[in-house]
């Protein structure tokens, strides 16, 4: 990600290279299900629910086993070769990890259950101990409650404001709407780099550059770039990024947060107890190392071990090369929803500004029976709110349907979704 | 269970044309029933005379599942007497959950019947039964009065 | 559990069934070990670890895996067969861990991700809401640091004083010491019900009823007693109690808290974001319902399906069989280890008092030092503070060896130990 | 490796006979080293005279790794200079770490160099450090007064 800004109201770096290798991807074809036991095993399904949480592949639920099978036993402070091999173990993937976003130390990789618990680890740590009544905390309308409600939270008990930057009709935020909302008085500033309803990117480096000069901190959400995109946390320039394993093809229950060290080490810890001590007297405690402060308590380790492996698998395929094929397929998802008439598409116009999911309505159809009748096509979407209430009610709907892709899905997903959408307006309004 | 048969002719035809759906001048009873899943609403409207059901309405917005079945049941239960009411609705609660499943029983709810199959469908039992949970808590806590009680 | 104590003064229930089973357990004989795959590949080692982390059996492994899949989708919201599958599958383990441990509703159980996380959500989200300067929050010395470091953090922002209940030598907590510390003032009071390096059984019944006189809840630490014994949360009379799956022979990254109703309903939610909410707007958030309010953001739907798995594979062998088993093999431990000159033993003499866990130190020889060699002979043991340092500092001890054991544990495993520690002593004080 | 080489005779010796083990009277130079992942600490006293050193001890209390390790490390660091000491303190630490494992090189390190097998050992590595690292530390801090410039 060393492309400049192409278009800089959109926000989406390097678009041309996505669309010149998107071209050339072949969506009708796909090496990749067999990778993944689930949609091997079940080929009539039309998986499009990725960034509710994706499929895992082979190799990582082997190599979550294989850790149960060959090293299992707790990681930290064991002196048998089990226990020396599974702290090694994790050892490296916090390492693969940290070479994943471009983090400089592997010790400022923090595991944690899910991007969820990564951002309230911001929101009451850094948040809690920084925030004045007075100060703001910046955040846009669009995103995920995760990223939402910690600030809500800490606001209420600090004092500070919680300040909502607002994008256009189509999802993009305004260079006046970023340097309007975020002013002398941010302190913080938290947002999804992907929105996991609009699909859209926002311009986190431009954000962040705002942030700063403001003396603010910037923190991305990544849980739905990660998984579709490099991710470079240097030339996106934040302090802060939190993305989940289980959308990006680990295990459930692991999640990242990086930060920078300077910021780590002066954030207290969240949780307390085992593992994250110096020492403990019968008054007080002195905090670990960096990052075990942070890890309280015996952690997941096969997890920890499934991410790794997850990360292999991505390298193995190359980013490049997944993130121009999903760019493929959610621009092939989104044309053919636009041709639709019944449909109404939320997010970009240009399904070329789409990242991997696409919202939309059927005209008149509540979104629970539009997914409950696709269902019966096999097809998996999500209906609802996207944990993005405030989002909705901006949008003026109570809720969306909404498909989202990754590499493994093909055309023909696609297609049965679109046939599928037809025959939802078919029980509804009789055949055309 | 195939889904289509849920979303029958008749079910559509409730949801397209409801004809209960609409505000009631000064109702007796009123309460707003909400389906915590997906926030959806019904409110249903009544009114009772000598312990009869005389005219009952409902508003609010959800989907076809919880509006065509809130308008099967205010067809059924117009003209029941608040107890009938009650029974009705228990008996229905008890056919989406799969508690009772004997179609002789089940006959009493007439057009209402046609949901059985909802109970295989765990993420519509709510929708269905959206509009009898309103009626019975407006029974409960209103007409019978057990909250002021 | 509803025999009624024996020795009020060990605090040790159901002794007398416990020593009569043990008798007729053949510790000689072990049909476990074949299901644990680890343990199946490396018929080699002496597994005396897990205190720290369980084996998981195949059978566990299996449901995870199959989890994935099969089943794989985000559980909660989804509409599609798959995710409804999931959510059903999520719940059948809340039920099962309801009743694993006699508690009266599912909704009343907490997934976490161990048992150190339900320890601090109590201690944040009741101590941190309920404290007052000048109250008291009661514990014992011997608590593991994930029992200790959470209530003296709420208690150092509260102004309430942490205090402490010193047990015997042995171990035991005297019922004049339990009256003495347990005053008007307790607001809390949290024990473990097993010690992690004593081995005890702390009188939580006795403990609990004294806590419930002086208006005080009570709160049950069973990270050692649920994996080792029958929980019956009404017989204790606790108002809490937490566990981790991972010592139970579930995957990790899941742990477990049950609380009284109305205490977690008055219990403010700990983490927030998605999934855990009835409704957000821009400036307010209304939680869901229990126990969703607490589970925020994606759970390890897999690792609590692999949890139900553990339940049912103790289910299947028996709490009471089990429970005999590990007791007689513990004793088996206690008396072989006592028999060595050059070994001194920590926690109760009578080696029947013994739960799981036997701590002891090889005289002059640095418990690290000890578990190095051992390693070398395949036992696999743990040196160290235990996460225990303030009993350690109590028992005049910088650090200890530990062995443990589980039901999949045999005679053979603790001839290894005993033999290692001869070699042990051979390295540093030449042959005997 | 197996890991009774680590627990060699002359280890052990070492372990149980720490010629270097006392309190030194008024020591030029002094500093406490922890081991994080133990708790265990080595107090080291140094007198430098001219650039040599000329008199080192130990207190504190650990492992026989780290006690042995510090005890060798003593007796090889006596009468070199303080340059000469650092270097064999880097070498050490390079030949724990794996990083040097040619045994020509690491024949510098005289006694110490027997040590070299618990490079295969991560969980030890700490220990056999604690002592080097200590010295390391007073000379960067103390010494050549890094700290203070
Ligand atoms: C008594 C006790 N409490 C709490 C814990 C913490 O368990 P976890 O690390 O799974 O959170 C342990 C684990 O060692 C323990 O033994
Ligand atoms: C943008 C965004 N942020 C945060 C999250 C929370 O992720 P998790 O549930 O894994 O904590 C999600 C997941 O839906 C998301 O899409
Ligand atoms: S989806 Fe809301 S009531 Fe059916
Ligand atoms: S174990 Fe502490 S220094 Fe070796």
């Amino acid at each position: 990600m060393t492309t400049e800004f192409v278009t800089p109201t959109t926000g989406a770096s390097n678009t041309s290279t996505r669309d010149m290798l998107s071209k050339v991807i072949d969506i009708e074809g796909n090496p990749y299900k067999r990778d993944f036991p689930l949609l091997a095993n079940n080929p009539q399904i039309s998986f499009l629910d990725s960034a509710a949480t994706a499929q895992r592949p082979k190799s990582v639920l082997d190599a979550q086993r294989d850790f149960y099978e060959r090293l299992n036993s707790n990681p930290l402070r064991g002196l048998y070769k089990l226990s020396v091999e599974a702290t090694a173990a994790v050892d490296e993937v916090r390492e693969k990890v940290a070479k994943f976003i471009n983090a400089d130390s592997p010790d400022d990789i923090v595991f944690t259950r899910n991007a969820t618990e990564s951002l309230n680890l911001m929101a009451k740590s850094l948040g809690g101990s920084i925030l004045k009544p007075g100060d703001e905390v910046v955040i846009t309308i669009m995103e995920h409650h995760s990223n939402l409600i910690p600030w809500q939270q800490v606001c209420r008990q600090t004092g500070a404001k919680l300040v909502y930057m607002y994008p256009d009709k189509e999802g993009f935020l305004s260079d006046e709407e970023i340097e309007t909302k975020i002013g002398p008085k941010a302190k913080i500033v938290s947002v999804a780099q992907v929105s996991n309803v609009l699909g859209v990117e926002n311009p986190v480096k431009k954000i962040g550059e705002r942030a700063h000069q403001q003396g603010a901190y910037f923190i991305v959400d990544g849980a739905q770039s990660a998984p579709h995109m490099h991710v470079d946390v240097k030339d996106i320039g934040c302090d802060a990024f939190a993305f989940s394993g289980h959308k990006m093809f680990s295990p459930m229950g692991i999640g990242v947060l990086w930060a920078r060290k300077n910021i780590l080490e002066k954030m207290p810890p969240m949780l307390t107890g085992g593992e994250m001590i110096e020492s403990v007297t019968e008054d007080d405690a002195v905090w670990a190392e960096l990052p075990h402060k942070f890890e309280a308590g015996t952690q997941d380790a096969a997890g920890i071990v499934g991410l790794g492996a997850a990360v292999d698998y991505i390298n193995s395929i190359g980013m490049d090369r997944m993130e121009a094929r999903e760019h493929a397929l959610v621009k092939y998802l989104a044309e053919q929803l636009s041709q639709l008439d019944f449909v109404r598409i939320f997010g970009p116009k240009d399904p070329a500004q789409h990242t991997a999911v696409v919202a939309f309505n059927v005209c008149g159809i509540h979104p629970h029976d539009v997914a409950s009748i696709l269902d019966a096509s096999d097809v998996c979407i999500r209906a609802g709110h996207h944990c993005a209430m405030p989002l909705m009610t901006w949008m003026g709907v109570h809720s969306t349907c909404r498909a989202s892709v990754a590499m493994y899905n093909d055309k023909k997903d696609i297609d049965q979704l679109i046939s599928g959408l037809k025959k939802v307006w078919a029980v509804f309004n009789g055949d055309k | 269970m195939a889904i289509n048969n849920i979303y029958s002719a008749a079910l559509m035809e409730h949801n397209a044309h409801p004809d209960y759906k609409y505000q009631m001048d000064n109702p007796d009873y009123q309460h707003e029933g909400v389906n915590p899943s997906c926030g959806d609403d019904i409110v249903l409207s009544m009114d009772v005379e000598d312990g009869v059901i005389k005219e009952i309405a409902f508003t609010g917005s959800g989907c076809a599942v919880s509006q065509s079945s809130t308008d099967i049941m205010s067809d059924l239960l117009t003209d029941k007497t608040v107890d009938e009411a009650y029974d009705l609705c228990s008996l229905f609660l008890k056919m989406i959950r799969g508690e009772v499943t004997d179609d002789k029983v089940l006959a009493k709810l007439g057009e209402a019947a046609q949901l059985k199959d909802i109970s295989h469908m765990p993420a519509r039992v709510k929708c269905a039964e959206l509009g009898w949970r309103t009626c019975m808590t407006i029974i409960d806590d209103q007409i019978r009065g057990k909250k002021t009680a």
